[in-house]
Parts: C-alpha cells; structure tokens; sequence
C-alpha cells in the first residue's frame, strides 16, 4: 500500500470520495442485477443500500468543497485489497441471496472501511488528516451500527431455500 | 375425454420449473398422460419462467392455445409470455399472496373477468415450516385437486430431491401435504381432467433423450459432440450411456471437428453421428458434402430453432428446411428425415441410423426445439426393427478378386470394405473418382458417380416409413404437414371432427428423397389441401410445388399454405381457423 | 471527459448476479475513463456466450457476431477503418475452443487489436459443458462425466508460441489491476491479449476461490524464451504482463502509386 | 461471318498453354475478336495440357462443339481430352514429327478421314536454331495462316517473354519466323477465319479479372481471401491493385476467417467482399446469415466447379446454385446474382457491390470456371453507374436524438450508422432483436424483422438489371438459362435462326428474389419453353416451379429441362437439339 | 513380411519430378516395412493440398478428406477403431491454416495418432500462395506482393505448448532418418507430431537449398520447459525428435457396467 496516503490530505479525501461512490455505483449495480434476476426483495435492499452511500459519498464530497483533489486512475489508489474496501465483491452476490446474506456482507464491508479510515487515523502523522479521518471513522461506526441493527431486526428464521429451478441455456 | 391446461409463472428460483416437471411425473403417477413445456426469459437463472402441463386421459403429444388454470408465484414479466400463456375469460387464476404486483395492463383485464383471480398464501404455508418453498405448497394444492397427492406426489417428490438429502425430502413432504390439506378449505372452482388408465409403467421422456435412445438402440456407437441450444441435452443423455455399450463421445472443439470426426468412425464401420442446430449445422455443410461424395454413412440430427443465425436459441421453428434439404454444394442428393413427435424421435431417428449405413450416405433428422425439449408421458416405446449393422452385401470381394469401392451397381450401393479387411483397401474421396475410387475428371466417370449417388435413394421414396397418414372417409380436406406440427394437426384434425368437418392428415416423415406418389395419392380425392409449417417462407410448400411437374400440378386440388415463423407454439385452434377459412370447394 | 460508468448503455446484463464478467466490464469501462475514450470511436466485438454479450452493456459500438469468430470479424474491421479502437473480446469456449484457429493467426498477424477472453473454463451459456481451459478432472457436465480427460489448454503459453506480442493474465476480483492491463494493451502497439480468470458462479462455484489463489507476478519480459519458460511453469493463477515485446502492427505501410485499373487489359 | 476453333494439346513443357495465349494476343493485334479456354491433367506441371482458341470477326463468348484445326505437339494422354476436343471428320489435323504415338484408338480413326494428317517437323525447325520451342515455331507457322505474323506476333511473344531477357525473345522471333515461313511450303489447307475491324484497343481479359475489375470500380476496399480453384486469381488480380486505391487484401486463415473478416469491414462501412468456390462457400454458410441477420453489407463471389465435395475443381458447373439460394439456416433472404458472360462478370459484381451496400445484406455472385478463367477478346468495357457508397438516407439522425438500428421502414432498409458517428452507436446481432438492436424473443419483433429483411429485397425483382433478353419477333420458343449458358444460348439462337427456327433467349441475372414477372411476361407468348442449365439436378429448374403459383403454372406454356452436369462444356449444338427434339406446339 | 515397395499401390503420383513429397511416401513404406505394418491394418488420413494426395499412392486403406481436417477424421476413426494404425498426414496449409484449430486440440487431446506435416512453407496445389510457414517477406506470391509480412508459425513450439507429447522434424532430403522418426511416431502411445521439411521444387525452388541447412540435434528431452527453450530459439531447420513425453492416450478406458437405456424413462 502505498503510504503517501498517510500524509497528503488531498490524497486521502480522493480515496475518501472514490471509495464512497464506487461504493453506491456497485451496489445501484447490484440492485439492477437482482431486479433482473427476480429477487424483488434484494433488489429493494440494495436500492436503499446504494441510496445511503449515496448520501456518505456526499457527505464525503462537502468535506472537499473548493479542493483541487489529485486525478488519480483506478489502479493509482491504494486499497488495502484489489478493490476498495466499500465495495461489494461480485463473487459474494449470488441470485437467491437472502436479506440476511446481503447484509452480512454489507457488514462486513463497512467493516472494512472503519478499518480503512481508522487505519489512516492511527498511522497518518497530520493531525489534520487524523482529525478528518477519525471523523469518518466515527461515522462508519455509525454506519456498522446501523446494519448491525438492520440484521438483528431481520424477524424472519433462515428458511431452507435449495436453489430448485436448473439454469437455463439462453444459446 | 376431458384434457386440461395448466400454466404456472414465477421467477427461477421460485422453482416452477420444477413444480410443472414434478406435477407431470406426480399426475402419471396418477393415471393421467400429459406435457410439458418449459420456458424461460434470456437469463441464465433467476429469470422468469414459466410450465405449462397438459393432462387427460389420452397420450398427448401437442398443446393447445387454451389456458385452463393458471397458477402465479410471481407476477414478474408475465408480460413476456403473453404469447405462450394466452388468458382467457375462462382461465382460472390462482395466485400467491407474495405474487407482487399483478402486470398493469392485466390487472384491470383480471378484475373485470367472470372468473376472479384466487389469492392463496402458499408461501406462509411453507414458512410456517421453515421452508421457502411455495412452489411445493401448491404442488401439494393442486396434486390433491387431481388426486395424485398420495404416493404418486411423494415419489415425484423423492425422484427430484432425493439428491438433497432426507432431511430436505421431508421437508417437502410436510409442506406438500399442508398445501393439500389447503384444498378442503380453498377448492378449486374447476373440474380436474379425465384420468385415464395409463400404460403399466408410462414413460416420461423428452425427444431429445427418445432421439438419443432411438440412435443408441440402432447401433451408434460413436458419437461427436459440440454443444449448442436445444440439441445439447439429446448428447448429454447419450454421453451418460454410450460407453456402457462399448461405444464412445466425443466432445469436439467445433462442429467442423464433430462432423468430420463422425465420418472417420463411419467409414471405419461404426455407425456414428453429430448434433447440432442452425448455426452448427451450416458450418457442417462442407464435410456433408464429403459424406455424400465419399459415401460414407453419416447420421446428423439437427433440433431446429429460430434462425436465423444466432436468432432465437431457445424457441422452435421449422426454419432450416431448406438449409437441410438444398444446403450442400454440388449436385449432392442426401436424405432427410422429420421427426412427426416425441416418441417419433426414437422412431425416426433409429430409421435412419440404419438408413445412413444401408444407403452409405449422410442422413439428416429434422428435430426442434419443441419435440427436442417438451417432455411427455406416453406408453412404453416399443423396441423397433432398425439397426445399423451393415448387410452383407455391401462387404467387398475377398482378396485377390478385384475390387471397386464405387462400383455402378444396379441399386447404386456399392460394396463398402472396412479397414481391417484385407483385399478391401482403398482410398474413400471427396474428389471425383472412377469405379475403382482413383480420383478423376472425365465426364463419363462423373456422370456415372452423380446417378449412382441418386439412384441409390430413390428407391427410399416408396419406403412404407415415408410418413403417417390419419385418413378420415368422408375427408375432403387433407392437412399435409412435416414433423412437429404433426401432433398439433392431428388435434385439429379431432376437434374438427367434432365440429363436423372430417379432415385427413399426412404428416410427412421423409422430406429427401420426397415420397412423391404417396403424397399424390393422399391428395388425390381431395377438395382442398392446407400445407401447415413452422417457418417465414413456407419452405416445404415451395420444395412440394418444385417437385411436381405441370402435369402434376395441373391434377391437384388447390394448395393453400399457411406458414408463420415461431417463437409462439402452433395451436391446434389456428390450423382449425385456417381450415374453416378454407374457400369452399 | 467521461467517467468509467457513462461509458455503460442503458441494457442491463443478463448475467448471474456473481458473475465474474460483470466486473470486467467495469474494468472496461475505467479503461475508457482513463484512456479519455470517445465512445463513438470504440468498437467492441465479440463471438457468443455469457462474456460475448457484454458490447451491448456498452455505449460504444458493438457487433455480437457468431461463435468463434470474433477475431475475424474485429480484423476485418480494425484493418478496413484503422482509425477505430477495436476491441474483441469473449469467453474460453469462444475463443479456444471452436475460436482456437484464429486466436493462433490473430497472434501471428499482429493487428493493432485487444482480446479479452473472459476465462471461466467452462461454457456457461450452454449450461456449463467443459471447455479447452477445464481442470482435467472436472466431472460436473453431463457431456463429459468422467471429465475431460484432457489437458487443459495453455492460453498464454501458446499466445507467445504463435507470436503475440503483449500477453497478461488478470482477475475479475481485481477490476482495477485489469483496467490498468487493458489501458496497456490499448496502448500497446499490435495484437495484444488479455486473459481473465473471471468465475462462472453458476456452473463452477468453486472459482469463487480464485481470490485466494491468484498471485501478481512481475515477470514483464520482452525475451520470448524466458517467457516461454516462465509460461511452461506456470500455474496458472500468476496476475501480470508476462511479455510484452512491440513490433510494428500488421498491416504495414506500402508505398503504391495509383494505378489505372483498365491499364493491363489492354493489348 | 467465319469463326474457327483451334485446339492445341501437348504435355505441359511444351508450351502449349503458351503458344495459345501467344496466338489469342497476336490474333486479337491483327483485329480478330476471340476467346481462349485450357485444359490440364492433373499434375501440377507437366501434365498433358491443351488450350482452345476460338477467332472470328465479332466477338466471341463461348465455344461450339466443332475443332476445325488440331495442332498436336504431343500426343500423350490425348484420350483424357477426348470429352473437350471432340474431333470431327473435317477436324484438320497439324501435327509435329516428335509428337509421338497416336493414340491406339484414333489412329485407325484418322487413317480413314477424309482429311489426312499433316506432319511437320517444328521441332526441327527450332532446335535448328538452337531452341527447344517447337511450340514457337507452330505459333510462327499458324500466326502466319492467320495474317498476324508480323507486329501482332511479335508484341505477343514480347509481352510473354520479356521478363526472360533480350536473347530469349530474339530467339523467340527467328524460331517464329522460321515457323512462319514453313506456311509457304506447306500451306493450311482451310480458310483462315474472317477478321474484323476489331475495336480501338480491344481487351483481352479472363472472368476472374473483370470481376475484380467490377469490384474495385464500384467501391470494393477490403477483400478477405482464401486460395481455392477456380477463384484465386480473381483474388490475385485485386490484390496487386487494391492497396493503389487505399484497400486492402487480407490473406485469411480459412474460409470461416475470411467471411467474418469482409463482414468486420462492412459493418465498419467499407465495401467488403470475399471470393471462392464451392467447398469454400459451404464453409461460409453460418457467417453469411449473420450478415443477413445483422443486416451487414457482404458480397462473396463463387467461381462455381464441379461438385459435390472436392469434387471436379479445374472444371465449370452449375451446380452450387441450391447452395447459394437455400444454403442459409433460418429464413434468411438475400441476393443471389449469376454472371451471364465474362464481360457481365464485370457488370454484375459491380451492381452486386452496389447492392450489398444499398440493401445492408448479402449479395452472393455466382460466376463459373468456364466464366472465371477463359480468356476473351473483348471490346473495351464502359464505366458502369453502379457504385457502393451508402446513401445519405441510411445514415442516422444526429446524436441526442432516437436512433433505431433496425427501424421497421416502408422500404425495409433501415438507418445505418457507421463507427466513428456519434449518437450512432450500437450492437449490431445476430440474435434477433427488436428494432433498436436489443436481443429479442418476442414473436412480435422476430415476425416484424422477418418481414423487414424480406421486403427489403422485394423491390429488387423489378429492377431493369435482372436479367437479358435477345428476343426475335416470330419467336414461339423461348431458351431460359442463367449464368454462363447465356451466351451459348445466343449462339444457338443464331445458328438456330440460320435454320430458320428463330427462338429468344433470356438469361436470367438476378436470381433471388426471382424477377418472377419479367419471367411470366418473357415466357407469355412462347409455345416452349426449354430450360437449360450445367448440373445434375436441374437446381434452377425446380426452384422456377417453387416460385409459380398452381395458376401461374396453368397458364404457362410447357416447360422442358435440359440439364446436365460439367465437366463438358455446354455447347449451342447440344441446345439446337435439345430444340429441334422439342415437341412441337 | 513384406518389403517397402510392396506398400505402394499402382497409383502413380501426380506429383512434379523433384517434389520432396515423393521421398515422404518411400520413408513411410520404409517405417511400414520395419513395422511389419499389415496394409489392411493401416489408414492414412488426409486433407487437400500435393501432400494430401499421399494416401492413394499406398495399398493401405486411406481417406482424401476436405481440406483442413485430416486431424479430426483421423481422430473419429481411431476412437471408433483403436484397433487399426491411423495416421494422418497433410501440407502446412492444410494443417496449419484451416487445420489449425484441430492441430492444437489434438495434440491436446492426446489420441494415438501420427500427424504427418509435409511443409514446403506453401500452398502448392493452389499454385503457390503463402502459407503459415511461409517466411515473412518471400514476394513470389501475387496475392501478397510484399510478402506476407507476419511472422511465420512456429509448428513445434505449437505442438509443445498445445501440449503433443512426441515432436519431432525430419527433412524429405534424409527418407532414412525420416522413416526412423515414423517409426518412433508410431511407436510411441498417444499424439506424435512430425513436421517434415518437404521442398516444393516448384513454387519455392530455392528450398532444395533445405539440404545444406538442415542440422541433426539431439535435444531430445522429456521436459517441457527445456524443450521450450529450445524451440524458442530454434532455427527451424534443427532435425530430430525435440520432445518425448509419453502419457497414457485418450480416450482413458472406463469401467462401465451395461446399462437397460430403457430404465430412466419409467416412472
Ligand atoms: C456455431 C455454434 N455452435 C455452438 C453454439 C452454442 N454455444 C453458445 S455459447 C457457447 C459456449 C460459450 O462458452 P464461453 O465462450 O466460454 O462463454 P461463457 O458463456 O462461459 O462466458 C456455445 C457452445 C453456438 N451458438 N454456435
Ligand atoms: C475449403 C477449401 N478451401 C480451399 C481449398 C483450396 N486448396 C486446395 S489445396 C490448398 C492448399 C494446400 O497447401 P498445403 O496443405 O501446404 O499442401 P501442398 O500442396 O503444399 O502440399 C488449398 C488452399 C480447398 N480445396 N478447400
Ligand atoms: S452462467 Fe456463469 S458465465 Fe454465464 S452469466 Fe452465469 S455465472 Fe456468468
Ligand atoms: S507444386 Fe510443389 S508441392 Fe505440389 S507436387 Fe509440385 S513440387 Fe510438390
Ligand atoms: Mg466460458
Ligand atoms: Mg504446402
């Protein structure tokens, strides 16, 4: 990872924005998919999930009001992954998902993110950057709050649910 | 005799599909015959699907447009296969309470309908027992409605799940049975169909897997495969068997490979074949050509669908006519055959596995998406006397004698050795050849080649398997089709009937060479004749009207084609409207 | 300029929600960002299958041909209107399967084009049969219940011996490494090819895994026989550009005078 | 009005090939009109080898069935062109002392001639200089006969050797000479062939070339190739020229590469073609629905040759006409067109340009290797009005607004934006799709497309270019060919009407969609009808009657066939019989 | 046992006087004799091209197929009949242009098959077009006047990374060592690869040049990362078995009790 990260508060809000919007593009994304595919509830769940980081991602945004952020090419970030940590694996989507599958991993990647911005928090030696990254941190603990609460709210028991229906071959 | 329709939509995933295939297997269980359908949107899971089951008493090998009960897990996209699940006023609609939204357009339609629409909640049922599957909750409803829901019901249960594990088994079997124990407080406001008294022990098949049985019961013993939409599956059964009879499959790297590989084994002596659809089958052209040129036995079943090029994969349409009969180039005569049903794709294509070898040349079977993946009950298939094991006849002289691969016989077959034979070497050809089979390019020996290769299937025209005629006395109207419509022909040929109209059918099997005074003879008292086929053309029509002459034609009652391209599945109800639109003769 | 997800149409993918190739053509689409790609000035080209419908998620132009034969069909193209970005792409079954011939000539020929196979060693449009790149012993299609039985094909391997002249292997779950291989092999001059381990979640969900296997390799040569053993030792899951020699693009410039068509019929 | 038929043989070393290009050029310099076939075994060099020259004072585009002068440098294997150089009891003989053996079964033959045969040592003649050319000096000897043994000759031999340096045509010219000058000793007892006033400049050109020539002329840029006889050097023609025009050639892989590559190039915009024979064309057929499906503009040109498989491929039939009309899966319109003559070689690939382009579809030419690769002395060719540019109507509206790939026109033929166009942009398919190119498996949208492409072409039936007629006012019989029998049909209309028959010809041009009027109208007033063609089949024959409805039929006069495959050449006495045995009305 | 002339059949070959492939056909009659190969126990397998006329000149059983898929006929007959001794046999444009595709999977897939490959760096038959092997700016071709200005195909080094497990290069100037090789090939379990350099005296006149170029080698190795190497950096005129990797040949036997095919449809 590279550390420049750390240091340069520019740097840092660009990851920061980036990592928020592609956050809210994928999992618009996914609520596509499951629309697609039929699987209304989860289409609902990813709809209000990409609206929420949606609005992160602006939050995030008001911080660099006015701020020339570096132009930097998807492969020029430093995630602690492949991919930023916001984001959604594609291989952890699959079509009869439940609520509580998708949460679990909403869950797991806001996790992720605390732990990218407490990460910068504790190494970054600015105490500006710090500050602003512990105010992110502070509010991403809000956010794994807030799904913790949504999973623990899911009434319903897991239900056996054997993929019934062969694939189809389309040609 | 009463036959009923039932559809039932959701989304995969919400297991339909498997619900109309366990409905079929648990009606059969029962008594009943019937059919299956199985539809799907463009998405590889998850996307909305669709059964539709036919049941009666009577095998039945065609659906009808009518839709009787129609069954909702999901309303999604229903929209989409309007074409294939037509309401009417008289449909009976149940749906489940977790259905969603009924599609706007309907939604009024539906309310103002004699017949309401039925909102059950099968999906608490089965979550009441920790299941989230609704779809086996109404299994169980309508099971019990047609009184399968006893051991019928539980082995269709066990023969899909049993993979699953006994806990799942059981699982279903609770929640089948709570979706029965529905119907004594929610009935069906329908009479359930006649069940017959079924064959002991019917079959439930589809035509692919028949076309497999028919072709490894004739003797394939080699198969080459590259797979493709709908013909995969009638490949994938025989891959599962061929070994176990000494045999082997092949899975190619393209259609060029499959198809010359099946003439390597056929001109080793083991009969062999290749399947494939439209787009496989053009790129098998060239190599066809070689079977007919080189004469070597070929088998090639082709599953038709919506062309054309990549088109539409998963639907079915009679549209490689032409591309069949005419697609080679050269002056290169070949047979073709059409499957007239499921079960008549054992029967076809074991015909002519014998008749590649038998006439030493590339036979074609026409299947489509239709026969090839509808699955039916039907009474056991009897065992048939097709095989392909060479005749005598055709071994060569025995060394030292001279002998010639492509010998001008009278019947155009000439004696076929087999590596491995001594005194019987050659080298087989796509090149011109003499009698000897050295390569040539006179006049004489091209002439004599090109007869010889024609000749040698005319004969086939008068074969007594040239087609199936259903002859009514007082008929003065002849429906004449070719293979999946037969069925559907012979449905309106029966309500028809009933209304007083007396029609004949002829469903014509062999398509090349065409079986032409059969055909003249079946239209010769006739008042009037429909052609009916599956394709944009009228590809058959315009084949029949180039193979008569004008004295011919001059003789025949009048031809009136009605031809249309899929996806929607032909009724019998618009051949009836084509024939009651018929002018008066 | 565009960002990466104004390069997508509107057609929303038919794909298994999982699918691996959704995350390629994310990679793409932050390729074109990158590259500042004009998005009437793309063609994206490819043969059938799950990965071959991917130009209509696209706002560029696009030609679904038949199977196997994107490569042709983009040489065609590319070589009639070199002023376009052309770019094939398809799946394992597409392209080595019944594609194979021309992926060979393709690397020889040396067009100015990229190929993206989207590898999942499977065909999963036709519900999951083997293809050239399926483990030998993969007994999950009924086609083949003892599996292939067969060596699986070397993509990369052979891409060298046919003379590519860019090769790079990289990994759905890293969409943005893969958009920074596919910028390079944009950039690259003549024939460059990409692999992609990208998991076909419905037929073989065991790939899924493959985010533990996958290892980045520098490797970056330009010395063929060096790749070629670095390639005959693989494993397989190596993520980087393992060669990347540029020559001068097929087809090369003549110098050639007008010519007066009718002139040589004339006695 | 004398036209004579020279035949020359030898084995391949002796330059017969040469010597009667060398004569067609020297003949064509001193005014005649002409047209020159050859004849190999099969070996690649050295095989037996004749040449056909045909001279006369107009000119000249097929051959007859008489040799009124042989010139033998070697008699070797003189039996396997016994089907192509038919000797008559007037046929003069020439041959040279070191000829050889005649052939056992001739010899007696022409020992009981009225004509004797002549022997002359030209061999000695030129090993008397120090050359081995015997074909040289016969050249010197028969250009002599001719009246073109000065400056014709000598800018033919120039023209053949010069690549071979100074010293080798000198020596070429003093062995002419010598040749020449042995006329006076032993005159030809036959009167040369009239000579006319051949026009300015007159063309000497083969098929192949003019094709090529059409297709650059109208706008061909790209051209994808495949070697394969007889196409190839339609293929090599535009090669050496194509890049001067800013094109390009792409040798391909195989037939599969090459399609796909000329389709990539016209999607793209630029005007692509492809060119091969049979075996060739069946490979291509998956792709060829594509460009139909896709609406791409193709254009594949087939040198058609003997067939089926490897079939006769030095040698000219008709017998890919099915392939190329029905050889596509699905219902997959397109433009079939056939080449009536070598010079129409040049006017029909130029049309077929123009309408692959203007259709947005595939446009396949059939020409043959008779048509392909006989050379012919013609006058210059004009300029035709056909050219590829896409017309400004098919391009798309400008970007923001609704752009519809597939819109369904009155015409058919919808926008078509090319890459590069902004606001353009979209996925061309060959799954079918709805109008703005999205997949699709609507009924509604693939009967909608179906019908789309279908009447796209519908309007063409009527265009003037479909076909020709050489109509003769008292007329009461009709000759129907197409393709290379046009013009030997001609030349049975006039020797017909020099016996006082007079019969009109049509060759028909445009084959789908068939000019089924222009048809009827030709055929309206004729008491017969005889239709000819070269293959076995009678492919065209029975798609004529596919295309007649029952009363269309009725009201035609009786229609006869005469078919016959390759590899002899057809010639206009064959058809004189085939009318002279016709039943008269 | 009969001797090599006895395997000719009376068919005299087409072929021009100096061609190389006469002396392929004597170094197959030679290995047949030292095989004690029964004619009626041996097809050869061929496409279209000079070299694909070969078969009928044997008293063996033989199949002149369509041009480019000697391979895949080869292949069918042998599965059906592992009992017979199959070789294929064709040119480098028969094999390696249309052939292509096949040329990889076999070698992939690994059947007990000789493969033959008489390559003159031509298309002879059609009167002498360029081939895959053809060298990179040889202009005697009028389709491609300047040559065809790719690189030519590497069939060895093809056949490795295909995955051939026998590959080996004789000259048509050395029909003793030739017939040795085939002898080997034959020999050897599963998919043996042999180019031959085979001079088409016609077309390419400078090839009887081939004589003083060849070089015998003995890297005959059983490691794939070896014989990569070697191949890489080969100068195609080295002769001699490159590779030698025997594996078991497909198709693998399988144990497989007799099945009713009835039984599944019952209910
Ligand atoms: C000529 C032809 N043969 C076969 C098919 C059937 N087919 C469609 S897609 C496909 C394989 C696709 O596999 P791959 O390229 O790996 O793509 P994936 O679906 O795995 O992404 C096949 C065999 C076809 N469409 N056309
Ligand atoms: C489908 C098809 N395409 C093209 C041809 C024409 N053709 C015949 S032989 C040949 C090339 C042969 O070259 P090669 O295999 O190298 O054999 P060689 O003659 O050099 O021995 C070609 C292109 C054909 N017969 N069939
Ligand atoms: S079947 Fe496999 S490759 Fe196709 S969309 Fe689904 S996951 Fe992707
Ligand atoms: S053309 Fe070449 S390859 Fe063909 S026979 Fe002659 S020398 Fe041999
Ligand atoms: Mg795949
Ligand atoms: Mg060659």
């Amino acid at each position: 990872m590279n550390t420049a990260l750390y240091e340069d508060e520019l740097l840092f809000l660009a990851h920061s924005v980036t990592l928020e919007q592609e956050a809210a593009e994928r999992l618009y994304e996914l609520a596509d998919t499951l629309e697609v595919h039929n699987n209304r509830p989860l289409h609902a769940l990813f709809l209000e999930l990409a609206q929420l980081s949606e609005r992160h991602a602006s939050d995030v945004l008001a911080h660099c009001q006015g701020r020339q952020l570096p132009a930097l090419q998807a492969w020029e970030y430093s995630w602690p992954d492949a991919e930023s940590p916001e984001s959604f694996q594609y291989s952890q989507v699959h079509y009869l998902m439940s609520a509580e599958q998708a949460l679990q991993v909403a869950l797991e990647v806001e996790q992720n993110t605390l732990g990218f911005y407490s990460d910068v928090a504790r190494r970054t030696t600015q105490p500006s950057l710090r500050q602003l990254a512990e105010g992110f941190a502070r509010e991403e603990a809000e956010h794994v709050k807030a799904v913790q609460a949504r999973l623990q709210a899911l009434q319903c028991p897991a239900l056996n649910n054997l993929d019934l229906d062969p694939p189809h071959s389309p040609e | 005799m009463r036959n009923l329709t039932i559809a039932m939509t959701g989304s995969g995933g919400t297991g339909v599909v498997a619900l109309g295939e366990m409905l079929l297997r648990a009606a059969a269980g029962a008594g009943y015959y019937g059919i299956l359908r199985k539809t799907f949107g463009p998405q590889i899971r998850g996307g909305e699907s669709a059964a539709v089951v036919r049941l009666g008493p009577r095998p039945l090998a065609s659906f009808c447009g009518e839709i009787d009960l129609l069954l909702v897990l999901d309303w999604s996209h229903f929209q989409r296969f309007a074409d294939e699940i037509p309401l009417s006023a008289s449909t009976l609609i149940i749906e489940d309470v977790a259905a969603g939204a009924r599609p706007q357009q309907l939604a009024s339609e539906l309310l103002a309908r004699e017949q309401g629409v039925q909102v059950l909640d099968f999906s608490g049922l089965a979550q009441a027992q920790g299941s989230a599957h609704s779809n086996i909750a109404l299994l169980g409803y309508v099971a019990a409605w047609l009184g399968c829901d006893g051991e019928p019901l539980q082995s269709a249960i066990d023969h899909r799940l049993h993979k699953q594990g006994a806990e799942v088994v059981a699982l279903a079997h609770s929640v089948a049975r709570a979706g029965a124990e529905l119907l004594q407080q929610a009935p069906i406001n329908l009479q359930p169909p006649d069940a017959g008294a079924a064959a002991e022990s019917p079959w439930l098949a589809t035509g692919n897997q028949l076309a497999g049985l028919g072709a490894l019961e004739a003797g394939i013993r080699f198969v080459a495969a590259y797979p493709i939409t709908p013909a995969s599956d009638a490949l994938e059964w025989m891959a599962g068997r061929i070994e176990s009879l000494g045999g082997r499959l092949v899975q190619a790297e393209d259609e060029l490979a499959a198809v010359n590989m099946a003439i390597g084994a056929g001109f080793g002596g083991v009969p062999a074949m290749t399947a494939t659809s439209g787009p496989g089958l053009a790129l098998m052209s060239e190599a066809m050509g070689l079977a007919v040129a080189s004469e070597t036995p070929l088998l090639v079943l082709d599953v038709m669908r919506g062309g054309p090029s990549t088109g539409i994969p998963t639907k079915s349409e009679q549209s490689d006519f032409n591309l069949a009969v005419y697609g080679l180039h050269g002056d290169a005569p070949h047979v073709v055959v059409a499957a007239l049903s499921l079960a008549d794709c054992h029967y076809s294509v074991a015909w002519a596995t014998q008749l590649a070898s038998e006439r030493q040349t590339l036979v074609l079977v026409l299947s489509d998406q239709f026969l090839g993946q509808s699955m039916q009950v039907l009474p056991p298939l009897p065992s048939l006397p097709f095989h392909a094991e060479l005749s005598r006849a055709s071994l060569p002289p025995p060394a030292g004698a001279d002998y010639f691969r492509y010998l001008d016989t009278d019947s155009g077959i000439s004696p076929m050795a087999l590596p491995g034979q001594p005194g019987g070497e050659y080298t087989a050809d796509g090149l011109e050849h003499s009698q000897s089979a050295v390569p040539s390019a006179r006049a004489q020996d091209h002439e004599q080649q090109l007869a010889k290769r024609q000749r040698k299937l005319q004969s086939l025209a008068a074969s007594t398997q040239w087609g199936e005629v259903s002859a009514l006395p007082q008929a003065r109207i002849l429906i004449l089709c070719w293979g999946s419509l037969f069925p559907v022909a012979l449905e309106a040929q029966q309500r028809l009937q009933e209304r007083g109209t007396p029609v004949t059918v002829v469903g014509v099997r062999l398509l090349a060479p065409l079986p032409l005074e059969s055909l003249l003879r079946s239209m010769q008292d006739m008042a009037q004749v429909l052609l009916v086929e599956q394709n944009h053309q009228a590809q058959f029509a315009h084949y029949l009207q180039s193979q008569l002459t004008q004295a011919q034609r001059a003789g025949l009652p009048e031809l009136t084609c009605y031809s249309r391209p899929g996806p929607r599945l032909f009724t019998p109800q618009e051949i009836m409207q084509q024939v009651e639109g018929l002018p008066r003769a | 300029m565009l960002k990466a997800k104004q390069y997508k149409s509107g057609v929303k993918p038919i794909w298994c929600p999982g699918c691996g190739h959704y995350s390629v053509l994310n990679a793409i689409t932050k390729a074109f960002a990158a590259l500042e790609q004009s998005p009437e000035q793309a063609v994206l080209v490819s043969g059938i299958g799950c990965s071959s419908r991917l130009p209509a998620y696209l706002n560029s132009y696009g030609f679904h041909g038949v199977h196997g034969r994107a490569l042709p069909l983009a040489t065609g193209l590319k070589v009639a209107r070199p002023d376009l970005n052309v770019i094939a792409l398809g799946g394992d079954g597409d392209g080595f399967s019944i594609g194979g011939n021309h992926f060979l000539h393709a690397c020889r020929r040396n067009v100015d084009l990229v190929y993206v196979v989207m590898d999942n060693e499977v065909y999963g449009m036709t519900k999951g049969q083997a293809s050239p790149t399926t483990p030998e012993h993969w007994q999950h299609s009924k086609l083949t219940p003892h599996g292939p039985e067969v060596r699986p094909f070397q993509p990369c391997a052979l891409a060298l011996a046919a003379g590519a002249g860019f090769i790079a292997r990289g990994h759905s779950g890293d969409p943005n490494g893969l958009a920074q291989m596919l910028f390079a092999a944009v950039k690259h001059p003549g024939f460059a090819f990409v692999q992609v381990l990208s998991q076909c979640v419905t037929f073989c969900p065991e790939q899924v895994q493959w985010k533990e296997q996958v290892h980045a390799e520098s490797v970056g040569t330009d010395n063929p026989a060096e790749a070629a053993h670095f390639l005959h030792s693989d494993d397989g899951f190596a993520k980087g550009i393992f060669y990347c020699n540029p020559r001068t693009p097929w087809p090369l410039p003549h110098d050639s005078q007008a010519t007066d068509l009718r002139e040589g019929f004339r006695l």
